[in-house]
């Protein structure tokens, strides 16, 4: 069978032998994972420790000695591939299970198997005392495998495929305590409303299919720009379709509403998953199928437009919660809000900038949670946190740092290079506005304001909660690393020296800037420096020095309605509750014996009313029978003579 | 002379006949009376082979009468046998009662 | 009529002779054994003696002699020869003196054999006679108070239907001067002819035969005489006295051909959707095993009858088959019923039937091939005869009436099925399951019977043949 | 020969194994287990052999075997073996070891006959995906009821009777329509050429009126969708499969209803490619409305076993779908689906059966939190459910999203509207796992969890989902040959089915 095939690796087109070893990088965690998930709940804790761990390691050894040779000696058209066997093959429809590395899936690589390594050891700490933890571990392998095969798939079948492997591992995890129905309802949530954007992308996969021909990624970029004219039908539907799976994925309106309630999983699972790397595969495909984007400038200007308004109205959201990993997650519909506005104005290089940063900064930032919410015994609530800056020192810098990088604060955080640089194409791009740009603004400045009432209120203060449990040396390791790489992630890519954009822009198209004149990039970076700074004082004046003020405005009518109406999520909930959910269950439960089924019924009844009928006509009484023998004849004589 | 009766008036008397036996049959309710009025409806069923020998002016009509005559005497025989049973079993000649079996 | 004439008649007489024999063998010396083996032997020999007809022999203008009407009448011998078989234990111990039943038994074969060779009103009016005749005793013969009830019912209304054939036949008669079928036709179309007499002859003649062939709407008193008989006298009244009315039946109507009558056809048609409604849907939820059974059975003649209204050489192919499997099936389930019965009453309740498959597994089986064949289901020939029917049907596009025949073996498996789920079900608490063991000839019987079922329903091509060849030479 | 003998070992396992059932439970078990196994050796044997698995032919028929039966009515006992009917009489003989190895133990009375009837209903299914003459494949497609009838109202569940007569109702009046249509088919062929004849190769190609041709259509499809079934014919499915026990439930729905399907690729579009043309829209509709309606039936339900019956309307909606698409991608989806819906499903009504017998009860508001002592079957479970939602990487998902491919060219709003039944699905399946293997745990406190035998089954289900998840080569391969034979004889006088890619050919150009 496929044996045959399973070796015959096809000559990477650089001819170096390094890049055969591509398929090791998803292999790793997918061995990982069917040993832990074979032997289950015997495999002891240590050992489904190092093999959950160690696979997700060995296999960023091997991204890290592929990316090394990637860089040191590109391979031609810096671009590699490696087919392992045809998958499917009728006729001309033959997607096969082939990776593709380019400078795009290479940093999606890096972060997907550096982060995640990080995340898997800080796990081991973190769910020493969970029932199910290999299982955990099972399911994060799995989940690593997935990714890696997303963001390495060399046509759209198999990115699917991955696509569809990193929604289950999410909702796996999200439910991982399977016990309270919460975290089931949630997890459910989160795959059925990014089934819903994924079925749309698999119908941009067909229509691709039937139009191009083919399913190849890079195949189709070349084949759609030479059949399609800007703006054509095709590839504005197209390009309306794989957007749909993008904005589920990456959780931006209308499909956002999964993400907050996904923080019932793990915190490791928010920081893998929900943080650093599935929820930005949407930001992923964007860039992958740029050229199609390109292409539809209506939908690229949909992509700028809906991640302005989501980074907004997420904004406003985090700014009420009390959840702290409710905060952090919406804060990530915020973040990714950034990278979509800065897709939509084609900037492409900048959102993957921004995704790598976020994903170091934002895992941070939920490792640093966990730990608290391990220290105060799970507690999630923030208001019954407080000063815990000298309880837990390490868990405080490093959370600071993250916060501080979320902020964007100037200069010496990563957050600050990669935000800077969207804000800048959202007004000065070929398809920037003014508009963009003042939402990003207000953005930043929303965002420095809830991660810092987010950090105030948590390490600041007196304490409320008693600390339970420190977190131990394999908690603390990912902590530093992360926020090392917080802070120095961000100067790959210095305002003047472009390293980040220069490496992918064989992948990546670079961004056109036109409106020059209206603002300088350096002025713009003055400003987004004094809003991020004008946004943490503020939080400073309000949760801080003055909580006060916060409680006087939310005890007015109108402010208690508005703290609803963004704690709630703007309402989204309640209204596809509304519209899709209620009716959907009250359908469902009003038709459960199937009204069709009542047709059938009612022939039985006939028939059944019949017998009773006719039964009647058999009274036992021989006048009777003579009687119909009479009328028999009657009619018989009718039909006969008077037909 | 009987040449002379056109056959649809033969024919005529043949039905009445027969619906007033087949109405004995359906009304009457002690089952001696219904045995006399089928004889009556064998009758006239005979009747109506003679009338319809008769208009071809062949034999084979009334041949047909007496097949039904001996015919019909065999059956009364029978049911007279199948009557005193009846009357020793339901203690009644009311044809109705014996209605055990229905439905 | 010549001494030769008469050889073609010695089935008959074999017939007619054994039951002088054995009256006469009565005033001497009173043997159940002895008159049974005796009605066997006349049964067997008449049988035999069939294949010494050779050709097509017209006896006179009653009576012809030709391949069909041989088949047809060595249906009915074997029918007969099975009823014998199965009736000699059941009569045990059910009144002293049970020697006439044997009489009356050949008798009404005899009537029934004459029905299926006759070619004239006459012999089809004599023959129908003592076929009814020795019926009426049969059927009470027993004489409990549901064999009087059922022979009461049965006297009445056949004289009264008798009386409405005869009128009809007098009413052909009148019109077309012939009581003979091949003459009829041309008399029919010879000048100044009354329609209506006619038709309204045709209509009182279908009268007649609808009743003793039980269709709607002449079958009411169908399951009551199936309930009052005694079991197999019940598989006599079902097989014998039917087949060979439709014999007659059909040989009349296909002389005189009834396509050139419209109206004739639509009667008829009516007749075939009656029945097949009126007795699958009293049947529907009907406990008693025999009523069931009677109601299957207007309904089955209902469906024969679709196949009879079909032209072209599929019709008398499609009915025999259906009748020689409708013959095997219905001997079978009441061969069934037969051996189950106690003395007191007939098993005739479903209940009795509850759980049968625990105590008389083959038995039970048996019964559900004869259900399943009913049913038409494949392995068994109602299968075959079923396809065929529908075959026959859909070769002369009578769509509407094979619709109506399919929607109506969907109505009757409900019932079949019905008595299928009991018979493998928990057992019940019914006295005449318990039965103590199975008379020998019965069970012999039904494993044949059986076998037959089933080699007609696997390999039916040596029957078709068979039938074929004798359509052939019709 | 060896096609006879394909269907004889079972006739004569089942007949065995009954006859050896006195005081004896165990032995008819592994009679008929011994037979199955022979079998789907057999077949194997016949697969290894066959030289389209490795897509080197085109050859339509490896065996053919064609015995006069009835010369009379020109009906032989004519069987064949393609590459379709290969794949689903090894799907036949899988899924038979895998009912006969779940029911070990659920069936205490009557072994013998239980398995008697077991096997009879798998011969009869092999009968149907064998013959090729049209009166031996109604005989065959009759046959199986039965012995299905009784396998439902003996050993079944509560209302075991009303939903095996449901069932065989159902079946029997579609069937007889099917019936009158294989016989007006008969006449119409003889009409125009003068030979009786049931034969399906001579059939093929009957010239015939329009109006005349759409009444036999119908006739022949009435029967194939009630089996599928699509809506409206569905609602003897969720009774029969509920109440039937495990090994009825696995075979209903692995192959009785992929009985439906075959006979939709084998009979109702070749031979009447006119016809099913003009029928497309409607057929695709009703596919389309099965596949959503099914999905919300399913969500609706609280019997766990219902729920998965209800599902089956929805994916077989999917090969009703790709069957009326009629293009290579669609047909060879369609056939993965009915491989991979038989396994997903069985292996599914295997594990509610082992629930069933666990707790003794399919009311999902009495389960829930099962995880915690039975890991291996949740496991199981939740992955079958995943299959049962179509995640890439599981068979059925290929089958899915191929028809759908194959859909698109024929009609896109229909496989849109059909690509959300995805949705639904998604929606029924995590339903049903959470029910049952989440959440807090309630009254069960100890549920024992798979055993060997049952993870040994289970294994091989797996094993066959994941083999062709990602690699269904060999599917496509031993069925293409077969499809392209069955797409020729359809496509030979109509534009059924045609493709055309607009490839790169910048045709849309002047759209704007």
């Amino acid at each position: 069978m496929f044996s045959k095939h399973w070796m015959l690796i096809a000559p990477a087109r650089c001819g170096a032998e390094m890049m055969e070893l591509l398929w090791l990088i998803p292999a790793f965690p997918l061995a990982g994972f069917l040993a832990l998930a074979v032997t289950g709940a015997r495999m002891p804790k240590r050992l489904a420790a190092i093999i959950g761990t160690g696979s997700v390691g060995a296999s960023a050894v091997v991204a890290l000695f592929i990316g090394m040779h990637f860089i040191s000696s590109p391979p031609q058209g810096h671009l590699s591939s490696q087919t392992l066997w045809t998958w499917i093959e009728i006729g001309e429809f033959r997607p096969s299970i082939t990776f593709y590395l380019d400078p795009l899936s290479l940093v999606m690589t890096f972060v997907v198997t550096f982060v995640g390594f990080l995340i898997h050891l800080y796990s081991t700490e973190f769910m020493a005392e969970e029932e199910g933890y290999s299982r955990f571990f099972a399911y994060m392998n799995l989940f690593v495998c997935s990714m890696l095969i997303l963001v390495l798939a060399d046509n759209l079948l198999l990115l699917y495929l991955g696509w569809e492997g990193v929604g289950l591992c999410s909702y796996l995890l999200i439910g991982f305590w399977y016990k309270d129905h919460a975290n089931g309802r949630a997890a459910m949530k989160a795959f059925i409303v990014t089934r819903v954007g994924d079925t749309s992308m698999a119908i941009g996969f067909i229509l691709l299919y039937f139009n191009l021909g083919t399913l190849n990624i890079q195949e189709i970029m070349q084949r759609a720009s030479q059949a399609w004219p800007v703006g054509s039908t095709f590839a504005v539907a197209a390009a309306a379709l794989l957007l749909g799976g993008a904005l589920g994925k990456s959780a931006q309106l209308p499909l956002q509403t999964w993400l907050p309630d996904a923080m019932a999983g793990p915190t490791p699972v928010s920081a893998l998953i929900h943080a650093a790397t599935m929820v930005t595969a949407g930001v992923y495909l964007i860039a992958r199928t740029n050229v199609l984007f390109t292409l539809a400038p209506v939908v690229q200007e949909a992509v700028a437009v809906i991640g302005a308004l989501t980074l907004l109205i997420a904004g406003f959201s985090a700014l009420t919660q009390h959840d702290i990993k409710r905060v952090l997650a919406y804060s990530t519909i915020s973040q990714i809000g950034y990278m979509f506005l800065a897709l939509g104005v084609g900037a492409w290089s900048a959102a993957l900038f921004h995704f790598m940063t976020h994903a170091f900064f934002k895992a941070l930032l939920f490792l640093g949670a966990g730990a608290v919410i391990l220290a105060l015994d799970y507690e999630h609530n923030m208001f019954r946190m407080g000063g815990l800056r000298k309880e837990l020192p390490l868990t405080f810098w490093t959370f600071l740092i993250g916060s501080a990088s979320l902020s964007a604060l100037p200069l010496v955080t990563a957050g600050f290079y990669s935000k800077d640089l969207i804000l800048w194409y959202s007004l000065s791009s070929e398809d920037g506005s003014p508009w963009f740009w003042a939402a990003g603004m207000a953005g930043a400045l929303l965002t420095s304001i809830y991660t810092f009432r987010m950090v105030f209120l948590i390490f600041f203060g007196a304490a409320k909660g008693r600390v339970s449990r420190k977190p131990g040396m394999t908690m603390k390791f990912p902590l530093l690393i992360l926020a090392v790489l917080s802070i120095i992630g961000g100067f790959v890519e210095l305002p003047r020296i472009p390293i980040f954009s220069e490496f992918v822009k064989t992948a990546l198209p670079s961004a056109k800037t036109l409106h020059e004149g209206l603002l300088g990039e350096g002025m713009q970076q003055v400003i987004a420096s004094g809003v991020s700074l004008i946004g943490v004082s503020i939080a400073y004046l309000l949760f801080l020095r003055a909580p006060l003020n916060v409680e006087r405005f939310t005890s007015h009518p109108a402010g208690k309605a508005l703290h609803r109406f963004w704690f709630s999520g703007w309402g989204f909930d309640w209204l596809y509750n509304k519209v899709f959910v209620g009716p959907f269950i009250w359908i469902a439960r009003t038709n459960k014996d199937d009204f069709i089924d009542l047709i059938y019924g009612g022939m039985a009844w006939y028939g059944r009313f019949f017998h009773v009928a006719l039964s009647l006509t058999q009274s036992g009484k021989v006048r009777w029978y003579a009687m119909g023998i009479t009328i028999g004849a009657v009619i018989t004589i009718g039909i006969t003579v008077f037909l | 002379m009987i040449s002379q009766i056109p056959f649809e008036h033969g024919l005529l008397l043949a039905g009445a006949l027969f619906v007033l036996g087949l109405i004995g049959v359906m009304v009457r309710r002690n089952i001696i009376f219904i045995l006399l009025s089928i004889e009556v409806m064998l009758n006239a069923a005979g009747l109506a082979f003679v009338v319809a020998g008769s208009r071809w002016s062949q034999p084979d009509g009334q041949v047909m009468f007496i097949f039904i005559l001996t015919m019909a005497a065999a059956e009364v025989s029978v049911g007279l046998a199948l009557v005193i049973r009846l009357y020793h079993v339901f203690k009644t000649l009311d044809a109705d009662c014996a209605g055990k079996m229905r439905g | 009529m010549t001494l030769n004439d008469l050889a073609p008649l010695i089935p008959l007489m074999v017939i007619a002779v054994s039951s002088v024999i054995i009256m006469l063998g009565i005033a001497f010396y009173r043997s159940r054994a002895f008159s049974g083996l005796l009605t066997l032997a006349g049964i067997a020999v008449a049988f035999i003696t069939l294949f010494g007809v050779q050709g097509t022999r017209q006896v006179t203008s009653l009576l012809i002699l030709d391949d069909y009407a041989l088949f047809y009448i060595g249906l009915i011998l074997a029918a007969s020869f099975v009823v014998a078989l199965l009736s000699s234990d059941y009569l045990e111990g059910r009144r002293e003196n049970i020697e006439e039943f044997y009489i009356l038994l050949l008798l009404s074969t005899l009537g029934s054999s004459v029905l299926a060779a006759s070619t004239h009103f006459v012999s089809f009016f004599i023959g129908l006679e003592i076929l009814s005749v020795s019926l009426y005793a049969l059927i009470a013969y027993t004489r409990n108070e549901l064999n009087i009830e059922a022979g009461v019912k049965y006297l009445v209304l056949a004289a009264a239907s008798s009386a409405f054939l005869l009128f009809g036949i007098a009413l052909l008669y009148g019109e077309t001067g012939t009581m003979e079928f091949s003459r009829m036709s041309s008399g029919i179309s010879a000048q100044g002819i009354n329609k209506g007499m006619l038709l309204t002859g045709f209509a009182l003649v279908l009268t007649g035969v609808g009743f003793k062939l039980a269709v709607a709407p002449f079958h009411m008193w169908t399951p009551d005489v199936y309930e009052g008989a005694p079991a197999p006298v019940t598989a006599f009244v079902a097989t014998v006295s039917k087949g060979g009315v439709f014999a007659l039946l059909l040989r009349y109507f296909i002389q005189v051909d009834m396509h050139a009558y419209p109206s004739l056809f639509g009667a008829v048609a009516f007749i075939a959707v009656a029945s097949m409604f009126a007795g699958n849907l009293l049947a529907l939820l009907q406990k008693n095993i025999k009523r069931i059974l009677a109601y299957s059975s207007i309904a089955h003649l209902g469906y024969l009858l679709v196949a009879f209204l079909a032209g072209g050489v599929m019709r008398v192919t499609a009915v025999t088959f259906y009748l020689v499997a409708y013959f095997i099936t219905t001997l079978g389930a009441f061969g069934v019923v037969t051996m189950l019965s106690g003395k007191e009453r007939d098993a005739d309740a479903v209940e009795d039937y509850q759980g049968l498959f625990r105590h008389r597994p083959w038995l039970a089986l048996i019964f559900s091939a004869m259900l399943f064949s009913l049913a038409g289901i494949p392995l068994t020939a109602g299968f075959i005869g079923k396809f065929y029917i529908v075959a026959a049907g859909a070769g002369s596009a009578l769509w509407l009436l094979v619709i109506m025949l399919v929607i109506n073996s969907a109505i009757g498996l409900y019932y079949y099925l019905r008595i299928i789920v009991v018979l493998y079900a928990q057992p019940g608490h019914s006295e005449v399951s318990a039965v103590s063991s199975l008379p020998l000839t019965g069970s012999l019987v039904l494993v044949l019977l059986t076998v037959l079922l089933l080699w007609l329903g696997v390999y039916p091509e040596p029957l078709i043949e068979m039938i074929h060849r004798m359509t052939m030479r019709f | 020969m060896i096609l006879i003998w394909l269907i004889l070992i079972p006739l004569m396992g089942g007949l065995l194994a009954w006859l050896f059932s006195r005081g004896n439970d165990r032995l008819p078990r592994w009679i008929s287990l011994i037979a199955l196994i022979i079998d789907f050796i057999l077949v194997l044997l016949l697969w290894m052999q066959y030289p389209e698995r490795a897509g080197l032919t085109n050859r339509s028929w490896l065996v053919d075997i064609n015995l006069e039966w009835i010369p009379r009515l020109g009906i032989s006992f004519h069987l064949a073996l393609d590459g379709l009917s290969l794949l689903l009489v090894m799907l036949t003989s899988f899924l038979g070891i895998m009912s006969v190895a779940a029911s070990w133990t659920e069936i205490k009375e009557r072994v013998g006959f239980f398995h008697f009837n077991l096997m009879w209903s798998l011969a009869g299914i092999t009968g149907v995906f064998l013959s090729l003459d049209l009166f031996l494949f109604y005989f065959f497609w009759e046959l199986m009821l039965v012995p299905m009838y009784f396998l439902i109202a003996l050993w079944g569940h509560e209302n075991r009777i009303s939903a095996a007569v449901k069932f065989f109702l159902f079946t029997q009046l579609s069937g007889l329509l099917m019936l009158a249509a294989i016989l007006g088919l008969y006449f119409v062929h003889a009409r125009g050429t003068g030979i009786y004849t049931f034969d399906y190769t001579q059939l093929l190609g009957t010239t015939m009126g329009s109006t005349e041709g759409m009444l036999l259509m119908l006739g022949f499809l009435i029967a194939f969708v009630v089996k599928l079934p699509a809506v409206p014919f569905h609602t003897w499915l969720p009774d029969a499969h509920t109440e039937a026990p495990t090994a009825g439930s696995i075979i209903l729905a692995g192959l009785l209803l992929k009985t439906g399907a075959y006979g939709l690729l084998r009979f109702a579009v070749p031979l009447f490619p006119h016809a099913a043309l003009d029928f497309t829209p409607v057929a695709m509709a009703l596919a389309v409305i099965g596949i959503l309606y099914g999905a919300v039936l399913a969500f609706g339900q609280t019997d766990l076993k219902r729920l998965v019956a209800y599902t089956s309307v929805s994916h077989m909606g999917f090969v009703l779908l790709g069957i009326f698409a009629w293009n290579e991608l669609a047909l060879q989806g369609a056939v993965i689906q009915i491989i991979c819906h038989g396994i997903s499903t069985g292996a599914l009504f295997i594990i509610v059966g082992a629930l069933q017998e666990r707790i003794h009860t399919r009311d999902m508001e009495r389960m829930g939190g099962l995880w915690t002592s039975a890991p291996r079957m949740g496991g199981v479970g939740l992955l079958f459910g995943l299959a049962s939602l179509g995640l890439p990487g599981l068979g059925n998902f290929v089958g899915e999203f191929l028809v759908l491919i194959g859909a698109y060219t024929v009609s896109i709003p229909m496989t849109a509207i059909a690509a959300t039944g995805l949705v639904f699905a998604t929606v029924y399946s995590l339903w049903m796992i959470q029910r049952t293997f989440f959440g807090p745990r309630e009254v069960y406190l100890k549920v024992p969890d798979l055993n060997m035998r049952e993870m040994t089954v289970m294994a091989f289900m797996v094993a066959v989902i994941v083999w062709i998840g990602l690699y269904p080569q060999p599917v496509i391969n031993t069925a293409k040959g077969a499809l392209n034979a069955l797409q020729k004889n359809a496509g030979a006088m109509t534009s059924f089915g045609k493709i055309s890619y607009p490839v790169s050919t910048g045709a849309d150009r002047d759209t704007k």
